[in-house]
């Protein structure tokens, strides 16, 4: 290796450094650090100057590790690097050191403390510089096909709008039809449109498009590989099929909850849930007699703290639809509030209590009980807002239950290595700036197998899915971080420890040439989080860019050198 | 040899202080609160421990400390200063030194003295006195004998003090004892005809009967032997066997920067550890754990009679009490040597 | 002989050549209470260059006892102490105690054929000891040296070949290990060309250094070609500390190798047990 | 050939039984054809001890025991064995089956390739003292494991025996920092105790490092007591309690109490119920919102 030679570039930051940090102080005790071989400063690092700058200094100097100490990684940082670059520097040769926000914003005050400090900061950069690396981007081809899960209403548009676009897809259904829930249903909000409908549009859509692939009564097996290639194995009725993709979209939608025994459900003839209401409906029964829904029947309880979020447009939907077939009819909604969110059910709550549908609060701390023994007559409720108990005439009560996770979800994030939550939904990446991702590349979900999801949201993130499945297929490659973990095979024990925490699924223990159990890391999948280096047992994973003997070197730099008297450190 | 008194027991403690006044003195004294010993610097006012009980780490802690440092150095611009460290700054005496222990420094002597001579090993062998305490043996462990060893009045000794009733006959044998001697005058006095009888028929319970001699076929024999697979079978390689030996003396070397300066030491190393023969590049020519217990016994055995006439061996038995698998040196040689199937050591 | 037993004297570096991509040579002068001291050597032998702070290790002597002048040494990284080396600039101070090792018999050597075997940087112990034949010249017999690396700029000290092969009955016979662009020299493992060259053993000695591997071949194909123990040499590599036999790890069977070899006739090898 | 201290003498000739059973059913596992070696105990030469014994035949077997003295923990040495080819029979007691359990968990041997004798313990005696020894006062056993076979019900004996170490928790800081520095100040750095733990399977200890250097090397206290922290940190959760590490120690350093003490921390402050009992992953490699924290002022 050739020798190290050490480039240290501090800069003002207009006012910002330079109003607190004597910078030119510190420039000077940079020029004195071990295998720092040329210090400066500027006004403005990022500026043309700046980057020019360190381009001429490095060619004239032959500096090979690069120290800027300036404003903050998160905005600057691949600005630097990327001069380095191009002055023929590795980009991994780089080395940050945040003098605004660690020293001159928050020690304003203290500019004698603050130039001390970043004298400091500045000497363990340039000691971490010194046992820098230089690092190689890795690359995946991205294969341009996806596997979509599901062919619901989310997974159909996620696979109608990438096969338009061209790409191979791969939609598995576990059923032998595709719609999902949506199949049983009767009519849709806002517009009263019939369900069958819209699965005629978006079905159609992936049927008559040669790119899709369609896998009825089929379901996923087993996947390995990351972003790029996945290998998938499909159970079929056709027997094993092994298929390879780029990306895979998540869209297995939900279950609708049927909390047997809850107001009597399964043992009181008359008591049913809104599928069983949608069901009726769509086969033309409209003769229930008086009605009286039940709303949040398994939802916002100590079991299941979540709103169902759709149930109330679905039970005001339904009692409208019921008052109107049968006006003599009784339909009453009991609910702890109601959400009719945005204009349009707004609306179509209004509409529901003109056509004479009666709107009941009532409190969990007293629910409403069913009565009758075999067959349901009435419902008992005590009405929060009058503090009165009646009783409620029913020959048909409609609990309103949320939609549950699939019990099959757990089982899949497991294969695919992504989370669920507590409710066993599927976790995506960030619940604002990833909402379709998951934390592991080249995963997506859509629809009610991330939360309960009415259709418009289920079409809107099935789309949504497929256009982050479709940039990198586009792009047909990917560049991944270099600073990933890396395992010293000879350190390695084979604990399996590192699979344990890595929460990218990036870790297999794998058998090396004795056959002993070791580490290996896959460097496209690892997102460079350093949970395994932290956890390894053995030392033998090693982060790069933040590798034990880089720190160390700082830790012994602040240590030794940090104490003038040069006592024992 | 020359019997040049009686002490009573009850001075040894007095004379020691009065001679810690222009000596430093090492003693045996109690360490912990399980009745363990250590040789350690005496200061007045300490009880001794001088009898019955062997200190755990043997006499050449005093000559080859576990951990010494070798220099100090301090760079400035473009100099560095280098400077020897002083190994002891006072001659010294120690007390109740045993007959093993004492042998075993003439073998470490056969290392550090040749050329080129450790220095800081030198000053402090030429500048220590030794007094012996006459060993009766001190456990069943004990095979000095065995190994040809006088425990009574070992060679190497200075000074002789041979236990007999409520204390010790006081014998000189170098120069170096006789100057000692005159330091203890004041607590002699002239032995009794009884006590000079028991200290002349004093003997040692020493075991006699180990066998360290090589198997037939001699060492080279059994040197790709399965013998070696169950002699390193139940070891776990801890190497306290190497830590309590008499005459190990292996070293590693080490730096450590404090500062514009820093200093480089030695500390004992083992060679049954893992990196003991590990080299820059991660290649180890010794991986194996057998093939560093074969090291271990072979150096004993074999290695160091062939370079110095002698073996590694003084017969002390540390090495068995200290084992956590309480495996000694003998039982390995009879195995080699019987290599009867039934072997497992 | 404090210098040779654990304190070192002071080794200021002059000037730093780059040997190969990781290899760097050092040439130091040795000074002793800041006065520049003569340091005398045998081709073979090694010394203990040491980083302040950092560690000791030992390097062989690459320069020949026959140029009076500055000592040289070919470092390769390959760990912490190394590693610190080649961050030095001229004028920094190592450490250095030596020099150590027994060194090459050339006494005895004296009135014989020679055929030296190196691969990679197990050149830079024989380079001393090639420049000490061919500087006394008319003491030895025919000189062949068969040099081989894994690629072109992999061959270190190549500013001597020229002057090698300019020397009267010295022939240079270079090789890589796979053909590369721009050499139009040998291809192939040393001990192929050693194979190849077949040079009859007669009045020849054989002195080899290099890989592990690599000896391990060139030793049977000496053999083979009926060359006899006594008249195979070679250097030994193994962890050292102390380098004058006191830290006791550098020993295969009874030998040291710090101050029993690192050079050694094949007739002594095959006493000594095959194993570490 | 037999060594019992404190066992009362009907118990002694049930050991005695369980002693004839255990060289029956290991010279039994010997005759297979695939069988490497049967790990046990035999005494030691001077009959005061035991110590592990790696039997390869029928006949070596009988000199395999079992007695109230059988401290070493076989079950260590099986992350060295993991390449041979072949079974290897282990006798293990109840903080000997807690280690093995971990070592299968963490792949350091694998279950196909032992064959293990469950051998309920009804406490060991320290040889010094003839007292029960510590470590059987708090043992948790039987342990949940797949035995090939048992020498009777896996069951927990009823030791009624108090703690006789200095009580630790009652100390004041600085009493107790007293307390370890004079007790690892002892340490003379010999590394017996590493060597001969069961979850020291690290193919290169981080005390045995060059680069990065994790520690220095000079011997101080500071030295020691890093070391034995680090030590102890590092088997937080997956120490079983054997005491093999104060067994071992030459010096005497009480590193039983050391690891009792995290493992009393470990239960104290995470319900954490011992290594090699449940399925539970080790303490140190979990993380959970709701773990305390008060180091930082979070909730105790």
């Amino acid at each position: 290796m050739s020798r190290v030679k050490v480039g240290v570039f501090v800069c003002h930051c207009g006012s910002n450094i330079g109003g607190t940090v004597d910078v030119p102080d510190v420039v000077e005790y940079a020029k004195d650090l071990p295998l720092v071989h040329y210090s400066e400063d500027n006004l403005y690092t990022c500026s043309d100057a700046g980057l020019t700058a360190i381009k001429e200094k490095i060619k004239e100097h032959g500096l090979n590790r690069v120290v800027v100490a300036s404003c903050t990684p998160r905005t600057h940082e691949e600005l630097f690097r990327r001069t380095c670059e191009e002055a023929g520097v590795n980009r991994y040769l780089f080395e940050f050191v945040n003098l605004r926000e660690h020293c001159s914003w928050i020690h304003m005050n203290q500019p004698q403390e603050a130039t001390c400090k970043a004298k400091e900061l500045v000497r363990l950069g340039a000691a971490k510089a010194a046992r820098l690396r230089p690092l190689e981007i890795a690359r995946a081809q991205i294969k341009p096909a996806c596997l979509v899960i599901g062919g619901g209403v989310a997974g159909l548009s996620a696979a109608g709008s990438l096969a338009q676009q061209g790409f191979e897809v791969h939609l598995v259904e576990r059923n032998d039809r595709l719609g999902g829930l949506t199949v049983d249903l009767w009519k849709l909000l806002p517009g009263d449109r019939p369900a069958s409908e819209l699965l005629h549009t978006l079905t159609a859509r992936v049927t008559k498009n040669d790119n899709v692939t369609l896998y009825l009564s089929s379901e996923l097996n087993e996947i390995t590989g990351f972003i790029g290639s996945f290998k998938a194995t499909l159970s079929t009725p056709s027997g094993k099929k092994d298929i390879e993709i780029g990306t895979v979209i998540v869209a297995t939608g939900a279950v609708e909850l049927e909390p047997l025994g809850l107001y009597n459900l399964g043992k009181t003839e008359g008591v049913i849930t809104q599928m069983g209401l949608e069901k009726m409906l769509s086969d033309g029964r409209k003769d229930l007699g008086d009605v009286v829904f039940i709303n949040c029947a398994g939802a916002r309880g100590p079991d299941r703290e979540y709103c169902g979020r759709l149930c109330c447009a679905v039970s005001i939907k339904n009692a409208r639809y019921l008052k109107e077939a049968d006006p003599d009819a009784r339909v009453t909604v009991l609910q702890r509030d109601v959400m009719a969110f945005g204009t349009e059910f707004e609306t179509e709550y209004r509409k529901a209590m003109c056509a004479g549908v009666r709107f009941i609060r009532f409190s969990p701390d007293r629910p409403p009980t069913t009565i009758g023994n075999d067959k349901v007559t009435g419902v008992r409720i005590y009405n929060q807002l009058t503090g009165e108990e009646s009783d409620l005439s029913a020959n048909t009560v409609v609990l309103t239950t949320p939609l549950a996770a699939d019990s099959g979800a757990s089982d899949l994030a497991q294969m695919l290595k992504v989370p669920v939550d507590k409710d066993g939904f599927f976790l995506e990446a960030h619940l604002k700036l990833r909402p379709v991702e998951f934390a592991t590349d080249g995963v997506f979900i859509a629809g009610a197998a991330r939360f309960p999801a009415d259709i418009g949201e289920a079409v809107a993130q099935g789309t949504a899915a497929a256009a982050k499945a479709a940039a990198p297929m586009f792009a047909g490659e990917v560049s991944v971080e270099a600073t990933t973990a890396l395992t010293n095979p000879r350190l390695c024990s084979g604990c399996a420890t590192c699979e344990a925490v890595c929460p990218f699924g990036a870790i297999e223990i794998t058998q090396d040439r004795h056959g002993r159990p070791v580490s290996e890391v896959n460097a496209v999948m690892c997102k460079g989080c350093g949970a395994c280096a932290a956890a390894c047992p053995c030392g033998a994973i090693q982060q790069l860019g933040f590798t034990d003997s880089q720190i160390f070197e700082m830790v012994r730099s602040l240590a030794r050198d940090g104490d003038p008297s040069g006592s024992e450190g | 040899m020359t019997v040049i008194g009686y002490m009573k027991r009850s001075a040894l403690e007095g004379v020691l202080g009065d001679i810690s006044d222009k000596l430093e003195v090492i003693a045996p004294l109690p360490s912990g609160d399980k009745g363990a010993v250590e040789l350690r610097r005496f200061e007045k006012g300490a009880q001794v421990s001088i009898g019955p009980v062997k200190p755990m780490l043997p006499l050449k802690t005093i000559f080859l400390p576990p951990v010494e440092q070798i220099f100090r150095f301090s760079k400035s611009e473009n100099e560095t200063t280098v400077t020897a460290s002083t190994p002891i700054t006072r001659d010294r005496v120690v007390f109740g030194a045993l007959g093993c222990d004492i042998a075993a420094l003439a073998l470490i002597d056969e290392v550090f003295l040749r050329e080129p001579v450790d220095e800081a090993y030198r000053e402090r062998r030429t500048r220590t006195t030794i007094v012996a305490l006459a060993c009766e043996g001190q456990g069943p462990e004990c095979f000095c004998a065995s190994v040809g060893i006088d425990p009574v009045r070992p060679g190497g000794a200075d000074v002789v003090m041979i236990p007999v009733k409520d204390g010790f006959i006081v014998e000189t044998i170098t120069k170096k004892g006789e100057q000692l001697g005159t330091m203890l005058q004041g607590a002699l006095r002239d032995p009794t005809g009884p006590q000079k009888k028991t200290a002349r028929s004093f003997t040692s319970t020493s075991r006699s009967d180990v066998d360290l001699s090589a198997p037939a076929g001699g060492w080279s024999a059994v040197w790709e032997s399965e013998a070696w697979e169950d002699a390193s079978a139940r070891c776990i390689g801890c190497g306290i066997c190497t830590v309590v030996c008499p005459t190990c003396h292996c070293f590693d070397v080490h730096d450590e920067r404090h500062g514009n300066g820093g200093e480089r030491f030695r500390k004992w190393d083992s060679c049954m550890a893992v990196n003991f023969t590990m080299m820059a590049h991660g290649e180890n020519p010794r991986p194996q754990h057998r093939a560093r217990v074969r090291q271990r016994y072979m150096h004993k055995l074999v290695y160091f009679p062939e370079n110095h006439g002698a073996v590694a061996c003084v017969g002390c038995g540390r090495c068995a009490v200290a084992c956590p698998n309480r495996t000694g040196i003998g039982e390995v040689a009879d195995r080699m040597r019987e290599r009867e199937e039934d072997s497992n050591e | 002989m404090n210098e040779l037993m654990m304190i070192p004297l002071i080794a200021r570096i002059r000037s730093i050549r780059e040997v190969t991509f990781d290899t760097l040579m050092f040439e130091v002068a040795i000074e002793k209470d800041g006065k520049e001291v003569p340091f005398s050597y045998l081709p073979g032998q090694f010394a203990e260059l040491s980083v302040f702070g950092v560690g000791e290790s030992p390097i062989s002597i690459t320069s020949t006892c026959t140029r009076p002048g500055l000592v040289e040494f070919a470092v390769r990284e390959v760990g912490l102490v190394t590693e610190a080396m080649h961050n030095m600039r001229p004028g920094d101070n190592m450490g250095i105690r030596g020099p150590l090792g027994n060194g090459f018999p050339v006494d005895e050597m004296k009135g014989k054929d020679i055929l030296f075997i190196a691969g990679g940087i197990g050149l830079a112990p024989l380079r001393g000891l090639i420049n000490y034949v061919l500087d006394n010249r008319s003491d030895f017999g025919a000189v062949d040296i068969i040099y081989g690396a894994r690629a072109p700029n992999l061959l270190c000290f190549d500013w001597e070949f020229d002057t090698w092969k300019a020397a009267p009955d010295t022939r240079v016979h270079l090789t890589i290990d796979a053909p590369a662009a721009g050499w139009n020299g040998s291809v192939g493992f040393v001990p192929a060309i050693v194979k190849e060259l077949a040079l009859p053993p007669g009045n020849r000695l054989a002195v080899a250094c290099g890989p592990p591997i690599m000896i391990k071949y060139v030793l049977e194909d000496l053999a083979a070609a009926g060359y006899r123990d006594e008249d195979v040499i070679t250097t030994l590599e193994m962890k050292m500390k102390c380098g004058v036999g006191k830290c006791g790890r550098c020993n295969i069977g009874a030998k040291y190798i710090c101050v029993d070899g690192p050079v050694f006739r094949l007739s002594e090898l095959k006493t000594i047990p095959s194993e570490y | 050939m037999f060594h019992a201290i404190r066992t009362p003498g009907r118990m002694r000739d049930q050991l005695k039984d369980m002693q004839t059973r255990l060289r029956e059913i290991a010279a039994a596992f010997l005759e297979r054809p695939d069988a490497l070696f049967f790990i046990g105990w035999e005494m030691t030469p001077d009959e005061k001890e035991t110590r592990p014994f790696f039997a390869r035949n029928p006949r070596q077997a009988q000199r395999l025991v079992w007695n109230d003295l059988c401290h070493p923990n076989p079950a260590s040495y099986l992350p060295r064995l993991r390449d041979r080819e072949g079974m290897i029979g282990v006798a293990v007691k109840g903080c000997d089956a807690r280690a093995l359990r971990e070592l299968i968990r963490a792949n350091q041997i694998e279950r196909k390739n032992l064959f293990v004798l469950g051998i309920p313990c009804t406490g060991l005696v320290d040889p010094n003292t003839g007292a029960i020894a510590s470590r059987c006062a708090e043992c948790q056993y039987p342990v949940d494991f797949d035995y090939d076979e048992t020498l009777g019900p896996m069951e927990t004996p009823a030791l009624t025996v108090e703690r006789s170490a200095p009580d630790l928790d009652a100390m004041s800081l600085q009493q107790r920092r007293a307390f370890w520095k004079q007790e690892l100040d002892k340490c003379i750095r010999c590394d017996a105790c590493r060597k001969i733990c069961y979850g020291c399977y690290c193919p290169e200890c981080i005390f045995e490092m060059s680069d990065p250097k994790w520690a220095t090397n000079r011997g101080d206290l500071a030295d020691k007591i890093f070391y034995h922290a680090v030590r102890a940190y590092h088997l937080a959760g997956r120490c079983v309690g054997c005491d093999e590490c104060a067994r071992a120690c030459p010096m005497g350093v009480r590193l039983d109490l050391l690891n009792r003490s995290l493992r009393d921390h470990a239960k104290e402050m995470f319900s954490f119920d011992g290594a090699g009992i449940t399925d539970e992953k080790p303490l140190l490699r979990t993380f959970s919102t709701e773990d305390p924290d008060p180091f930082f002022g979070g909730d105790e």
